[in-house]
């Protein structure tokens, strides 16, 4: 073994654990084989909150959070949680979504619909008042997440324009 | 009709308090949370949560339309408040009823009652509370100032009616002492503030902070629950309360109590009430009063044997009292330490993340605390993170017991103003009962210094 | 003059237990443990620990040379036995006191006294205590034994006096059966004993379990606190204990408290003690004494608001008792649930590494356990591993609180016969008080075959 | 293996321990092989703050347990722990121990004594009986951890025989 090649092993380790802090991982396996008989095999971990996803799951039926342990995970996640979706507009109050202005109405947007920055998108009734929201920006309506007359809390997904 | 949702709109371990409660009455409950709570205690408790805004409490937990939402959407039949945030809000009160909720509390207009310092004072001298005598308006000339004097006793205090902040105020010891006072006070408002009014007062050296704990009915009955008392404070927050007061005997507490009582019942006050004196010579002088539950009602909880948030929801659905006077006995000694996620010496507010919590368990120990091992504290809000309260027989024994619970609490990962307690338990004044309102300020200096 | 220094010889919970005691009347504390207990709570809460032996309880719990030298070489100058292991060993109490040490219960002749079923009974019966009517002897032919029946009223059995295990048992319900029940008794003793020598008591039929809670100051002294009903049990282990007795009014309750506190005060008798009964039909039957602190103790303290084991420790150093009988005042109800670490539907022990530890926190919850997150129960003790006490004003709230504190209690990676307790509550019997002893079993039958 | 090569596999074994700690790292492993029966076998790991060491650390004056996450500490520590020790003799007891007969009697045995199995060690005083300690076996004696007349344990060691 050359003093280079430990010095390069040793970077790369130290890119590794950086990479761990960095994307806050648990732990970190590689097996590096640079030739026939010469490989290295590097595990970086590290301990996070250990007790409390445990914990509290007895006393609430809400689902444990799973912990984004590597990438490809985290990849999924941003898939299914439409609230990380670069292009998910979030409810700026909690209320009730209506989709249209009054019952029987149009829809103010469908699935597929061009819309303008500005343009109301849905109304979130909060104390009887109707509250138009507004596209943020002008794009085509991807998704819409939220049912005619169903509850929203702050930040809850509304839409996805792309 | 009892109620089938009760929305609780507070956070930490009061919104914990009354969870557990509604869970014992059956009653379903539902948490709001600002997005820096997702993960409180009091949310992974409830039935329902509901996140209503961002971290800042004026966008969520002050923020009444998205609080009267959250009912809207949960279909919650009535608001706790808590202590803090939005429970002595009139005009919040307002907004619930109006919308068809029970607000469990006092009536809109007895919390603006109270809410003033000036009506609450008038109000409570007309009911036959005991205030602190005084000129009841300026004081013209130095033989009028002497005369007042005269007659509420040495010592007295000349104050500017425009004052504040310790300017134009001067103390007068004895009838020596008054016209020199009169004249320098009368000067320094003058120059101070322009105007030269000023009003006398009896001066209190070294009171007691004692409280009143009350319960109406809203129909013209009340009782009262003996006292706490809370002269242990820094910079005017409590620190630790007990009851009964080391300084009380039973014929002072059902005098004032019946007070009190009957103070509140001749106003139709409905719920839970704290009347606040000063103490001092045998006297009580009217501070203020709080017109919700206060952070330390469970020691109140432990010597009584009742549960104080029960009767509040009780009360808010229109039931009559579980308990008359007669019912209430008061039944050994308890003190409630505020666990603060603060660093000593200097008190700095110290969120972070809990590594381990161990409450401490037994004979005689309460723990009110939303923490568990691995919550992090955010830096939104207030720095209280545990209440504990110890029951004894007597106070001896509480005060034991107290050491012992506090040497079995771990909260690892944050500072914790646990070692104050442990200091504190080493003062012979503390365990002799023998302090005032400014002797926790005094003790902190001199540890400082040394 | 008060110990200096107390050892636990025991483990658990109710070593713990005593420490606390100890911590709150300033006596250091010694635990002693096996190879297998170095991690466990009570070695790291107590002033000092001494591993005594291997893992085995006959090798170190219950080795009484390696508890007395552990007592040597740590100065302790009082034992505390706790329950089980050596706390009714008249022997040990013997050997402690020839070193000096004082034992912290009673003396070794009221253990020995009591520890035999016949002269216990025998000693009850002449001090006034009611015991189950029978023959007092054999029964030599059927007319006697319709004269016995007739005496103490039927139901009554007929039992081989050289018996055991329901062979040469038989019931007679009435007169009409007394014949039958006599020959057959008499035919099934002789072959199966070679001896068909009988007698005859009163059959209880679906009797509730009741014991009295004693407490003498070895002086001539005595009071008793109420009594605590452990009617709910599986194999003759004891699940859930309240106090009072859904069963028990208040004269009845006086009437046998002052009943025995009188036999314990008549023969002179030092600590706690509990006489146990079966209840039928208003009537009680003393079945034996313990004489030591019992498992369920905590729902006694919750009611009458003392603290047994402090109790204990004065008495033994020779103090008096610290409550008269007219100080002892019943308020509210207590439940006890035992919490083993086993693995329903079978009760199958499940020792094993507790994940995470979380304890239910607020008004009247008090919880006994030496978990902790992280500890790992061994396999050689007891299943034990916590006591969840709950305290009420009355006993519906003393149920809803139980509910409410099971569901915030964690107890992570072991099971716990937590869902037993859930399931009990949902029970209309258990909720209405309507048990026997019979009950559990029962129900337990029942619910394994749906 | 040559010293040099014993000085670059320590040297690569500290960078990676600077590596955990810069880094805040619980465990790194490493698997070297640099050729046929050449292999190198890292595993860095670091204790924090786990509950059930933590918790009690606060109750009891007592020193918390330290993890052997590595061979080299393994080692270090059965030497610093006597109990570990192969030539430990443990105590059978609790109890007072005793190094001679009687006071102002010579010790039975000292620092450098051969002994046979079977030869009384030393005494263990327990309820006024003075129980003799055999020794296990023949050998040398190389450590006396007891002092005359101090207090102890069940399991405490008492002597190392070689």
């Amino acid at each position: 073994m050359t003093q280079s090649r430990n010095d390069a092993d040793v970077a790369f380790i130290a890119a590794l654990a950086e990479l761990l802090n960095a994307n806050k991982l648990t732990e970190l396996s590689v097996k590096r084989e640079y030739g026939e008989n010469d490989s290295l095999n590097v595990r970086v971990s590290k301990q996070v909150a250990l007790a409390p996803a445990a914990a509290p799951a007895m006393v609430t039926p809400a689902p444990a959070p799973t912990a984004a342990s590597e990438p490809a995970s985290a990849r999924a996640e941003a898939q299914s949680d439409p609230a990380q979706h670069p292009g998910a507009v979030t409810s700026p109050m909690v209320g009730t979504a209506y989709l249209a202005a009054e019952p029987g109405a149009a829809n103010f947007v469908s699935v597929g619909a061009q819309v303008s920055e500005g343009d109301t998108l849905l109304i979130i009734e909060a104390m009887k008042t109707m509250n138009h929201i507004p596209a943020p920006r002008a794009g085509t309506v991807k998704r819409i997440l939220v049912g005619d007359g169903s509850p929203i809390e702050f930040g809850a997904p509304l839409m996805i324009i792309e | 009709m009892m109620f089938n949702k009760i929305l609780i709109a507070n956070r930490g371990e009061i919104a914990l308090r009354v969870i557990r409660a509604c869970r014992e009455m059956g009653i379903a409950s539902v948490a709001v949370h600002s997005t820096a709570d997702s993960d409180a205690m009091h949310v992974r408790m409830a039935d329902e949560a509901i996140c209503i805004g961002p971290p800042p409490s004026a966008q969520s937990y002050l923020h009444v339309p998205a609080i009267i939402s959250a009912c809207e959407i949960s279909g919650a039949d009535a608001i706790h408040p808590g202590y803090g945030f939005l429970s002595e809000n009139a005009a919040f009160v307002q907004v619930v009823e109006d919308h068809d909720i029970t607000f469990i509390g006092p009536s809109a207009e007895h919390i603006r009652l109270m809410g003033d310092k000036i009506t609450a004072k008038e109000t409570m001298r007309a009911l036959g509370v005991p205030c602190v005598p005084g000129s009841d308006g300026g004081v013209p000339d130095v033989e009028t100032a002497r005369s007042v004097a005269e007659d509420i006793g040495y010592p007295v205090i000349i104050k500017a009616t425009a004052g504040g902040g310790g300017r134009g105020m001067k103390l007068a010891r004895s009838a020596k002492e008054i016209d020199s006072a009169f004249r320098t006070a009368r000067a320094e408002a003058k120059s101070a503030f322009g105007n030269d009014a000023v009003y006398l007062e009896k001066y209190l050296g070294t009171p007691r902070h004692i409280e009143i704990q009350v319960f109406g009915d809203g129909k013209g009955n009340a009782v009262h629950l003996g006292e706490r008392d809370c002269s242990l404070q820094r910079r005017h927050q409590k620190v630790l309360e007990e009851a009964p007061s080391p300084a009380l005997d039973a014929a002072t507490r059902a005098r004032i109590g019946q007070t009190c009582a009957e103070a509140v019942a001749r106003i139709g006050y409905r719920g839970a009430g704290t009347i606040e004196f000063l103490y001092e010579n045998g006297e009580f002088y009217f501070i203020e009063m709080n017109t919700r539950l206060q952070v330390e009602h469970p020691v109140t909880e432990a010597i009584f044997g009742v549960d104080l948030v029960r009767e509040q929801i009780r009360v808010a659905a229109g039931k009559p009292l579980s308990f008359a006077q007669d019912d209430l006995h008061l039944g050994g000694h308890a003190i409630e330490v505020r666990i603060n996620a603060e660093k000593l010496p200097n008190f700095t507010p110290c969120p972070g993340t809990v590594a381990t919590y161990h409450a401490p368990g037994g004979l005689g120990v309460r723990m009110d605390s939303a923490l568990y091992s691995g919550y992090t504290i955010p830096p939104y809000y207030d720095s209280l993170i545990a209440k504990l309260i110890v029951h004894g027989r007597d106070r001896p024994e509480a005060l034991a017991r107290l050491n012992r619970a506090l040497g079995e609490l771990i909260i690892d990962g944050v500072d914790s103003s646990v070692p104050l307690f442990r200091a504190l338990l080493e003062q012979q004044d503390v365990l002799t009962g023998d302090y005032n309102i400014h002797w926790l300020e005094a003790f902190l200096a001199q540890t400082l210094e040394t």
